[in-house]
């Protein structure tokens, strides 16, 4: 006789914030398998380009997530802006630069939350979050939505900051890292924690690499790869280097985001220092015709944003290539063997966003 | 800001595999496979990446056609091949782990391979409302 | 006092009935009106010596002694010629050992045994002849429905039933015969004649595996008869006459004297009541049909073996050789109850359960004191009737799902819902309170806090941690037989009726005796107190607390009838499925577009609680306590050299 | 007052939402907003809950799902749709897989429109619902319909 | 301490006292440049139709003969398009959010050249 | 010092713990959630609050898979509030024991018997608990046993002098127990007070409405109970300190609970033993020294 347990996880689940499935399949409380299943947010909107004008679907684009909003209007942007050759301005580059890392951050910290909350630590979940309302308020401030920017657009962005407020940014930013470094500190430190995080959901590099993670979940594993070292927008003016950790189990994909709120911050006041000035948009005219591979680095991982077009008003094909799906892969493999405990942990260690896996 | 350069292969389907291998064993990552279907040709990139040099090979195929799963040359790969098959319609031989059309299940089959796709409104709702019954 | 004689003979004579008769009703009929004798007549002892205190029965006839050397010897040889038979000459060297020493105590010995009083009763041997009446006998009832559908289901094994109720009839004598006892020789007979029915019925199924754990049965007890033995040749050759030969005047002799017999016939009592290092045999048993481990484990055999040692108890008070046996005792239920948890077979969790409960009794006697008696005698009677009633019903389970595995017991009490109540009476009585077990528990944590400093607190956290693990294995023996999936109409016919009889009669009792408890406590085994410890005993449970106990008992027997309460206006919906249920049963839909059926199993921790691990920690703990054991004896030896 | 309007449990489920408006009813429960000033809590468990929150429209797979939360909810319970896609489909409507807003499949009780809705709004919107949640109660005493 | 790495912060939240904004005691935070709901100067408007066009939610109608502008608010996702689409530069985009309503659909009318406004539904 | 149930005193301890207990215990879990908000830099919920919750518990409809889950949770309270009735009364400190591992075999039995995959998971998970904490329990009833000579709590707790003095392990021991008695993380593995998380609501994910309401109240018996049984370590010989400490305790428990994220059972089930194997059973061999 079999001494399984099989459990439905999801879709409907506490821990996962958006709808996921996983048949896990137990033995006591050992993970003996984990098949996952998505597809509860699908919503096709990549069609959606056959509907829509290219310059107004970036409203689109940036509703492919909540989280990761402003990357993917600036993914989808910087596409059809290098079929068309635009040339974009600077400061336009150089906001776009900012307020990416500024998402970053409250990917990154949301993320943090989240997370703590999946091992059920419920007072690094509130801190977290608390931490991370500061950043969406000078998003709000600044772009005018909190979770949702909309000030991307193509050919430029659409609200400028002004001089004094990228200061007062900073500075609020300045008292901010404090907070962050308290945070981390617990997530590096605290025994509850590392007794969850450490060893668990492990994967080597080398299989981290041939699985093709990217972002967090690969630099965790030691893999080198930040599409920030492009140089898209202004990311080759500023400095910077991956964030790059070798334990390759939670505890590092952790890491990883924990070090990078402050990277981020670092680079924000780089580009704060570097802003030029000068105008933030041009004027488009015309039609896309041609064919982009736009790769940015979203909060988790690379992302891609493939645009096709035969120079009319709509284009031919949009696609978008998720972090969090190129991720799945070395999630299932994560999932084997460990403890049904360790599930939710592992499964939010690759920061998963279904909206963005699914679109 | 630096503009990526955009670097594409056409290649033969049947070639594929062997290609596919030799990205592989030369030390590149999958990032992606993206499917377009542009008039009645699907278009299938497979994307590569080495040390931030990102590169394509590009297949041609048409309904009907079968396409090779390169799962067992990248164990990843299968979560875009199930979403090709699902999306598009397009058959992908010899997943590792095959959905079998259930990763995405959609309203309409292959939505991609359907010119024009809008919604079926009245007819849509007849069903949503016959599932609601069954419930 | 021929009821005694009654007693050992009659079940004796319908033995050889039963090798006379054919399968066929008339023996199922004459093994039911047997029983019902045996039954009764064990009760009629129990009104006839009421209040009586202790009396002794003289056969008083050397013709008789002689024939039960003579039966032990006919014994012996059959055990020697079976296991040459078997090549397994380390048994047989052992049987050939334990017969030697005992001819040449009986012959050579410079004493006159005399024949006087060789039968005795009192209040423990009529609890113990209640025990063996009425579950023995209710057993040899369940039997006659059970062997039909056994041999039907084992088309491959022999039917060899004839034999088969000649070995439990001759069993009940031989047990009846080891309580009455007085004479230590006759003791060790009919000790012996139970090593030799447990050996046969073991091997009933007569394959290569059935044998095997007989043999390993076998040489267990071996062992422990060879100590045994010891015991009597030490009577034998110290003692100045042989009035010591007698249970009551070698217990009266204090432990200046009886300390080394009664350690050695202990030691017997440990292997016979299958405590580690020598539990494995019981374990080994279970290939046995199942009433046959129903008997070993709740009235006969294993209780042959605490009983033996709960009589000498007086005698390892506060004594170091009392502090190893309880030790022994002590460990034996941590790791047996530990191992429990790891068994998903249900029969071996019974068996690693009764190792375990066995083993507190054992320690309980260990510690000797009045209280530590008390306890350990409540814990025999609790276990005898709750442990029968488990593992019959798992019997009856058995021949329904075809499974004894605990798992294919799921959602019993929608199946087999009379059995699967009976089943959870019978598990609440293993360890919840207001039952038996508990009582006895409670008891037993009451004495040890009293015991030989500081071993007492080395038991109390054994029993503190080892009742942890007990709630654990039985509580989710209880959700699996409740935890419904689907519902499903039960059967029509959950067992046969002379099956679902006995299991009615256990139910009862088991809650009979917890109702009854507290005159069972003050009739008999205090009296028994009174009387071995010369004086009178303090108030074991206060009145208060049996009250409180009681009302518990009466709570919950009362809280059913809420079940009418709310089977009206509920509304029913289904288990909650990540919200995405399958379309019927307890199923969801899964990934790759399956519907899978959810499935519950225990959980059994084998990396904390894994069997080979345990036992071997067991094995290694108490054979270094036996060393030491045997050292003290040794070391006490010259001593006693007059 | 019943005690329904102190203690309001809420599950949230995310439809095909993009995340927007779901992390900002996560939001909600954090320290600024922090709505267990009002008792509520993020229950998870849909028989524990009074109020669905749903963000996101209907697609086709998850339409079972969010009738199977609705169903097993004990009564009386509300239903707050949060987000534009929650009303209509959003700016989704268009799309295949999208069959409309969520009152489409199962009875809304209270619509938050925004994209994404705002925390604040969200507060009102529940608010708002604990009236009806009241009412639904007070009504279903009178008519007896549960225990 | 490593086992209880949240202390600092514990206490330092403990006394810096709760970040709460006790809405709706309170007022919400509110910035100017929050994207609310779309208002219109119906005076001004010629009914040209390019909101419409570029509202990538199908949110607005422009009925031209009869002249009337119709916004759907359950569809409306505050995105400016229609706000810098329009030529006589009459939309904008307020900071107030929608309240919640208790059943959709949710749409305004505006007919043109100065008549009040009219509401389809009732909220 | 035997303890009398019919007694007057027993029987107003019995009468008092059976009116105030969830009141009182309400009041605790109230102040409880607002030191939480607070420690978290939230407002937090009224005192009040958690009997707000019992109270709409019993508003709800009362949704079963079963009707026989209701029979379980219905004992489970039951016998909860006898364990505390037996302990104010005075009554055997092990009987009182026994009686509260019988409710939770109960509420055990309960989550079993919806045949629900969550609440299987979370019912084994409870049996974990319980079978971690059991021994140090016992070895705590011993161990006050030692020390005043009585069984009974009516006796303990007219003790001489504070138990504490000389059981400071034990103390200790029985204060690392009540943070998995009272499901506080890290230790709360089978069901929690928030948001769980790898289990949905573990134990009670199948009960809803006047189900729910019961184990909820039960919740609050338990824990008056446990903070009772806390006290008994100070007794009648050093009530203001013993209540003192006992605010500590909890407040520390509450620290606790913001301060850990969720130990897997592994962890749980070894540390309880460890720490009852090393706090508690060597205090209790240190007795015979002394
Ligand atoms: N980061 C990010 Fe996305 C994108 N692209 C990802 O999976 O969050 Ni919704
Ligand atoms: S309403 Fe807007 S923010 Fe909310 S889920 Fe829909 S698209 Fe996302
Ligand atoms: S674009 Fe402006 S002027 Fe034209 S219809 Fe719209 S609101 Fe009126
Ligand atoms: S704000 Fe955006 S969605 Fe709303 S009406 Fe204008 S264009 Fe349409």
């Amino acid at each position: 006789m079999s001494r399984r347990i099989v459990v439905p996880f999801g879709p409907q689940h506490p821990v996962l914030p958006e709808p996921i499935h996983l048949d896990l399949v137990l033995e006591d409380e050992h993970v003996i398998e984990a098949i996952p299943s998505i597809g509860y947010v699908h919503r096709g909107l990549e069609k959606l380009v056959e509907k829509r004008d290219f310059k107004d679907f970036v409203y689109i684009a940036e509703r492919i997530c909540g989280i990761c909003s402003f990357i993917h209007s600036v993914g989808y942007c910087q596409g059809i802006e290098n079929i068309m050759d635009i040339e974009v301005p600077k400061r336009a580059q150089y906001l776009r630069t900012i307020w990416s890392e500024y998402s970053r951050l409250h990917s990154h910290l949301l993320w943090l939350g989240l997370f703590a909350d999946s091992m059920g630590f419920e007072n690094l979940f509130m801190n977290s979050w608390r931490i991370r309302e500061k950043i969406l308020d000078a998003m709000e401030e600044t772009t005018g939505g909190r979770v949702i920017q909309g000030s991307c657009k193509v050919g430029g962005v659409r609200r400028d900051i002004s001089d004094s407020k990228l200061k007062d940014m900073v500075k609020d930013l300045d008292i901010l890292s404090s907070d962050i470094e308290d945070l981390c500190h617990v997530f590096f430190d605290d025994d509850t924690v590392i007794h969850r995080t450490k060893g668990v959901g492990v994967i080597s590099k080398e299989a981290a690499y041939s699985l093709g993670a990217v972002g967090p979940t690969a630099r965790g594993s030691g893999v080198s790869t930040d599409i920030r070292k492009t140089g898209y927008v202004a990311y080759a003016d500023l400095d910077f280097s991956p964030v790059v950790e070798t334990g390759g189990d939670c505890y590092a994909r952790c890491a990883v985001r924990a070090r990078e709120l402050l990277q981020s911050v670092d680079i924000i006041k780089q580009a704060v220092d570097a802003v030029p000035s000068g105008d933030i948009d041009v004027k488009v005219k015309g039609n896309p015709d041609g064919e982009y591979f736009s790769r940015v680095e979203q909060p988790r991982g690379e992302c891609l944003h493939y645009i096709k077009a035969n120079g009319k008003k709509n284009i031919l094909r949009e696609r978008v290539r998720t972090p969090t799906t190129a991720n799945i892969p070395a999630l299932v493999k994560m999932l084997g063997g460990c403890e049904m405990a360790d599930v939710p942990v592992i499964v939010l260690s690759i920061d998963p966003c279904i909206g963005c896996a699914e679109r | 800001m630096t503009i990526e350069e955009q670097k594409y292969t056409d290649i033969m389907k049947e070639d594929l595999l062997k290609n596919v291998k030799d990205k592989c064993e030369s030390g590149y990552r999958l990032v992606q496979i993206g499917c377009g279907k542009f008039g009645d040709i699907f278009e299938i990139n497979y994307s590569f990446e080495k040390e931030y040099s990102f590169e394509n090979l590009r297949i041609k195929t048409t309904e009907g056609e079968k396409v090779p799963s390169i799962s067992d040359i990248y164990w990843g790969s299968f979560i875009y091949e199930n979403e090709i098959h699902d999306l598009f319609g397009v058959e992908v031989t010899g997943i590792n782990l095959d959905f079998k059309g259930n990763l995405i299940r959609t309203t309409v089959k292959a939505p991609f391979n359907v010119k024009n796709v809008t919604k079926v409104k009245p007819e849509k709702k007849e069903t949503a409302e016959k599932k609601t019954e069954d419930n | 006092m021929d009821l005694l004689i009654f007693l050992i003979l009659f079940p004796l004579i319908a033995a050889i009935l039963m090798l006379l008769l054919p399968n066929g009703e008339i023996r199922d009929a004459i093994v039911k009106i047997a029983a019902l004798i045996i039954a009764v007549s064990s009760v009629y002892l129990f009104i006839e010596t009421f209040g009586k205190g202790i009396s002794y029965v003289t056969i008083g006839s050397e013709t008789v002694g002689m024939a039960i050397l003579l039966c032990e010897l006919v014994v012996a040889i059959f055990i020697i010629a079976i296991s040459l038979k078997f090549r397994k000459y380390i048994v047989a060297a052992l049987a050939i050992v334990q017969t030697a020493i005992l001819v040449y105590a009986e012959e050579f010995a410079s004493v006159e045994t005399g024949f006087l009083n060789e039968l005795f009763v009192d209040e423990f041997s009529v609890i113990m002849a209640l025990i063996i009446g009425i579950i023995g006998s209710l057993i040899c009832v369940y039997s006659v429905g059970y062997m039909k559908g056994y041999h039907e289901k084992h088309a491959d094994v022999k039917d060899n039933r004839k034999l088969f109720f000649f070995v439990m009839f001759l069993f009940l004598s031989a047990m009846f015969g080891v309580v009455f006892s007085n004479h230590i020789v006759w003791l060790f007979f009919f000790w012996e004649i139970t090593t030799l029915c447990s050996f046969l019925l073991i091997g009933y199924a007569m394959d290569e595996i059935a044998w095997k754990n007989a043999f390993w049965a076998l040489l267990l007890n071996t062992i422990g008869g060879v100590g045994f033995s010891g015991a009597i040749l030490f009577i034998l050759v110290y003692s100045g006459n042989g009035d010591f030969i007698y249970l009551n005047n070698l217990i009266a002799a204090g432990p200046v004297f009886a300390m080394i017999p009664a350690a050695l016939i202990a030691f017997a009592g440990l292997t016979k009541s299958a405590q580690m290092p020598f539990s494995s045999w019981l374990v080994g048993a279970m290939v046995a049909p199942t009433p046959v481990s129903a008997l070993l484990h709740s009235s006969t055999m294993v209780k042959a073996g605490v009983y033996v040692i709960v009589r000498f108890a007086p005698i390892f008070e506060l004594s170091y050789i009392g502090v190893l046996i309880s030790l022994v005792g002590g460990v034996t239920f941590l790791l047996a109850s530990a191992i429990a948890i790891g068994q998903s077979n249900a029969k071996k969790v019974l068996a690693y359960s009764t190792i375990a409960n066995l083993g507190l009794v054992v320690a309980c006697a260990g510690i000797g004191t009045q209280e530590a008696v008390w306890a350990a005698i409540l814990l025999i009677i609790f276990h005898a009737v709750a442990k029968s009633l488990l593992f019959l019903a798992v019997g009856s389970v058995e021949h329904q799902k075809k499974s004894r595995d605990i798992e294919d017991m799921s959602g019993l009490i929608s199946t087999m819902p009379k059995v699967a109540v009976m089943m959870l009476i019978g598990i609440a009585g293993m360890f919840l309170a207001p039952f038996g077990m508990l009582i006895s528990k409670w008891a037993t944590i009451h004495a040890f806090v009293n015991a030989l400093p500081p071993f007492g607190m080395l038991l109390i956290a054994m029993i503190a941690y080892g009742s942890g693990i007990t709630v654990f294995f039985w509580a989710k023996w209880m959700g699996k037989l409740i935890e419904v999936k689907k519902k499903s109409s039960p059967l029509k016919k959950e067992a046969t009726s002379p099956e679902m009889f006995t299991l009615y009669c256990l139910t009862g009792l088991t809650v009979i005796t917890c109702l009854l408890f507290p005159l069972i406590s003050g009739f008999m085994i205090e009296p028994y107190i009174v009387e071995v410890y010369n004086g009178t005993v303090s108030q074991l449970l206060s009145l208060n607390n049996m009250l409180i106990m009681l009302m518990m008992l009466v709570l919950i027997l009362l809280l059913p009838l809420s079940l009418g309460h709310f089977s009206k206006g509920r509304t029913v919906v289904g288990q909650y499925m990540g919200a995405r249920p399958g379309v019927s049963g307890v199923s969801f839909a899964g990934s790759m577009g399956v519907t899978k059926e959810v499935e519950l199993s225990n959980y059994y921790m084998e990396e904390f609680f894994g069997e080979e691990k345990l036992s071997k920690t067991g094995v290694i703990l108490t054979i270094i306590l036996l060393i030491v054991f045997a050292a003290v004896i040794i070391l006490n030896l010259p001593g006693m050299v007059m | 007052m019943s005690y329904l309007t102190k203690s309001p449990w809420i599950i949230h489920y995310d439809a095909s939402s993009c995340n927007g408006c779901d992390i900002e009813v996560l939001a909600c429960l954090t320290p600024l907003y922090d709505v267990e000033r009002f008792g509520i809590i993020n229950t998870g468990n849909p028989k524990h809950a009074d109020i669905f929150v749903v963000t996101g429209s209907v697609n086709e797979q998850n339409k079972e799902v969010i009738k199977n939360i609705y169903n097993q909810m004990p009564k009386p319970n509300v239903v707050v749709g949060v987000g534009i896609c929650a009303c209509s489909g959003g700016v989704f409507r268009e799309c295949y897989n999208v069959s409309g807003g969520v009152g489409e499949l199962i009875p809304v009780d209270v619509y938050v429109p925004g994209c994404a809705a705002r925390p604040e709004q969200i507060i009102d919107g529940i608010v708002k619902a604990l009236g009806i949640l009241d009412k639904k109660y007070k009504d279903s005493k009178k008519g007896g319909d549960f225990k | 301490m490593k086992l209880f790495s949240m202390t600092k912060t514990i206490f330092k939240t403990l006394g810096r006292g709760p970040s709460t904004i006790r809405y709706p005691k309170e007022p919400a935070k509110r910035y100017e440049g929050t994207r609310g709901q779309v208002e219109i100067k119906i005076e001004d408007c010629i009914f040209c139709g390019l909101c419409s066009m570029h509202c990538p939610s199908d949110a607005i109608t422009v009925d031209k003969p009869v002249k009337i502008w119709t916004i759907d608010r359950f569809r409306c996702i505050s995105c400016n398009s229609c706000v810098e689409a329009c030529p006589k530069n009459c939309l904008c985009l307020n900071n107030v959010y929608h309240e919640p309503v208790l059943n959709g659909p949710l749409t305004e009318s505006f007919t043109g050249s100065a008549e009040p406004a009219e509401v389809s539904s009732e909220n | 010092m035997t303890f009398e149930f019919f007694t007057n005193s027993s029987f107003i301890g019995a009468v008092l713990f059976i009116l105030f207990a969830p009141l009182i215990g309400g009041i605790v879990m109230g102040i409880d959630r607002k030191i939480t908000a607070r420690m978290q830099g939230r407002v937090g919920p009224p005192v009040l609050q958690p009997i707000y919750d019992i109270l709409k518990l019993f508003e709800k409809e009362n949704m079963v898979v079963y009707e026989s889950q209701n029979f379980w949770i219905l004992s489970y309270l039951i016998f909860i509030v006898v364990t505390g009735v037996l302990f104010f009364a005075g009554s055997d400190i092990l009987l009182v024991i026994f009686a509260l591992t019988l409710a939770h075999v109960f509420l055990i039995l309960g989550a079993y018997s919806t045949g629900s995959p969550y609440a299987h998971v979370g019912a084994e998970r409870e049996l974990i608990q319980l079978m971690a904490v059991e021994p140090m329990i016992i070895i705590a009833a011993v161990g006050l046993y030692q020390v005043t000579n009585s069984f009974d709590t009516a006796g303990i707790i007219q003790s001489t002098f504070a138990p504490v003095i000389v059981l400071p392990g034990i103390f200790l021991g029985m204060v690392y127990i009540l943070t998995m008695k009272l499901r506080k993380s890290p230790f709360d593995l089978s069901t929690s007070h928030h948001a769980h998380q790898e289990l949905v609501k573990g134990l009670t994910t199948e009960f809803s409405g006047s189900t729910l309401g019961m184990t909820e109240i039960a919740h609050l018996y338990e824990l008056v109970f446990l903070l009772g049984f806390l006290f008994l370590f100070f007794g009648t010989a050093a009530p203001l300190i013993g209540i003192a400490v006992i605010l500590i305790v909890y407040f520390l428990e509450v620290f606790v609970d913001n301060a850990t994220s969720r130990v897997k059972w592994q962890f749980a089930l070894k540390s309880c033993w460890i720490v009852t194997a090393v706090l508690g059973v060597l205090n209790l061999l240190a007795l015979y020294l002394i």
